[in-house]
């Protein structure tokens, strides 16, 4: 299972993935992951993220498969939560398998700040007022397009 | 040319929700000729020609400037917020 | 409990620990880990941790307080096995909760740098022949001094 | 001046197990003088002169050179290679 993606609206459980991803390949020394939770802000009641059926899953894949072969992973894995989520909830499991731990490290890296911006999600905030869409930040931006600069040198 | 168009998520509530059919005239043949041509019937969609504004054409996230073709599924999309 | 130190023969449950770090402060929007595992190298039967007990703990203790001022994490987490372990078993889970990605993910890449040049562990090898001492990695030495020049630039 | 001196790891492989008493001449005050006096006795003790071998004093990590006082519990280490 090198390339592991799904995109649903169950929830999560970060501690069963990472249970499914450590000790499993005797090559690896290496498993970094990272976890997006909701996060209490303002008067959020609820968070609610949409997304693109289909191409989600695509932007997800490959992203998925350029980590896989820039940083020699054994496995990723993605998976990201849909619909309407309360505080504390995971919206995001990233997380990668490799040999030695500075790939491990950078590849979650590079696919939490690429996912960011690259697979057709959007935020919703649901107060008790209404709701409101959350804006893309610069420093998001920013942290995407690093990434892209350094794949264009390498490919260069 | 005949398209199909989508807005979603924060573009939708300003543009519209669910998808319409658009009989495009001749000289409309790529994503910011049809832009110009949106906003001339509502000047909201003027907004659509910001560059942070994604087009996904038949499923596939493309760049803009995006030729277009005969029965293409377009959908405007708000700079993504996932993660 | 902001900082979570541990150096204990027991095994450790990387899969547990995730999940109680998840979803526990709801000002966090992001849980950053990494784990260390035994990998098959060569002809290893197992890998064995000596350590110096007291000044593990407070080498590791230092490296948390640190990390927790400099990326004003809600919690740090190291949890450091010792003596003897199999392919595949945990050696260390390094782990941290913030706010933001950014401070989580750069708080994980410190600690698991630091932690490998600044904390009295030593590493043997035991195979079917007898054992050997692994040589620290000039790549370790590296990482650990990158963090080090960081530091030192943020505190002038 | 009195000390105890334990090496570490695979220093302990080379220079031997367990702590053992030193009584010091007058001139040796610091670790570096210790390391020269040590390698008098055993030639093997020359390696713990190289830079990346790291001291522990009275249970504390310290840099090197560093001043000795009687009394002190000294560990000699090889580079740490945990995590």
């Amino acid at each position: 299972m090198p390339s592991d993606i799904r995109v649903s609206a169950e929830p999560i459980d970060a501690a069963a993935l990472m249970a499914a991803l450590t000790g499993q390949s005797p090559d690896d020394g290496a498993v970094s992951s990272f976890v997006g939770q909701v996060r209490a802000e303002g008067d959020l009641v609820a968070l609610e993220l949409e997304h693109y059926p289909g191409v989600t899953e695509a932007a997800l894949r490959e992203l998925s498969e350029q980590a896989m072969a820039r940083w020699s992973l054994s496995q990723a894995l993605i998976h990201h939560r849909v619909g309407r989520m309360a505080v504390g909830e995971t919206i995001v499991v990233v997380a990668a398998s490799a040999p030695h731990r500075r790939a491990a490290l950078e590849a979650v890296s590079f696919l939490i700040d690429r996912l960011k911006t690259e697979a057709p999600f959007w935020k919703r905030v649901h107060t008790a007022q209404g709701h409101y869409w959350v804006e893309a930040r610069d420093s998001d931006t920013a942290a995407s397009q690093y990434w892209r600069d350094q794949i264009a040198q390498e490919d260069a | 040319m005949h398209v199909r168009i989508r807005y979603m998520a924060a573009l939708r509530d300003r543009l519209g929700d669910g998808e319409t059919a658009h009989d495009l005239p001749a000289d409309v043949t790529d994503s910011e000729a049809l832009i110009a041509h949106l906003t001339r019937s509502d000047a909201a969609a003027a907004a659509l020609a910001a560059p942070e504004i994604r087009l996904i054409r038949n499923d596939r996230i493309v760049t803009r400037p995006s030729a277009l073709e005969e029965g293409d599924r377009l959908a405007f999309c708000p700079p993504f917020t996932g993660g």
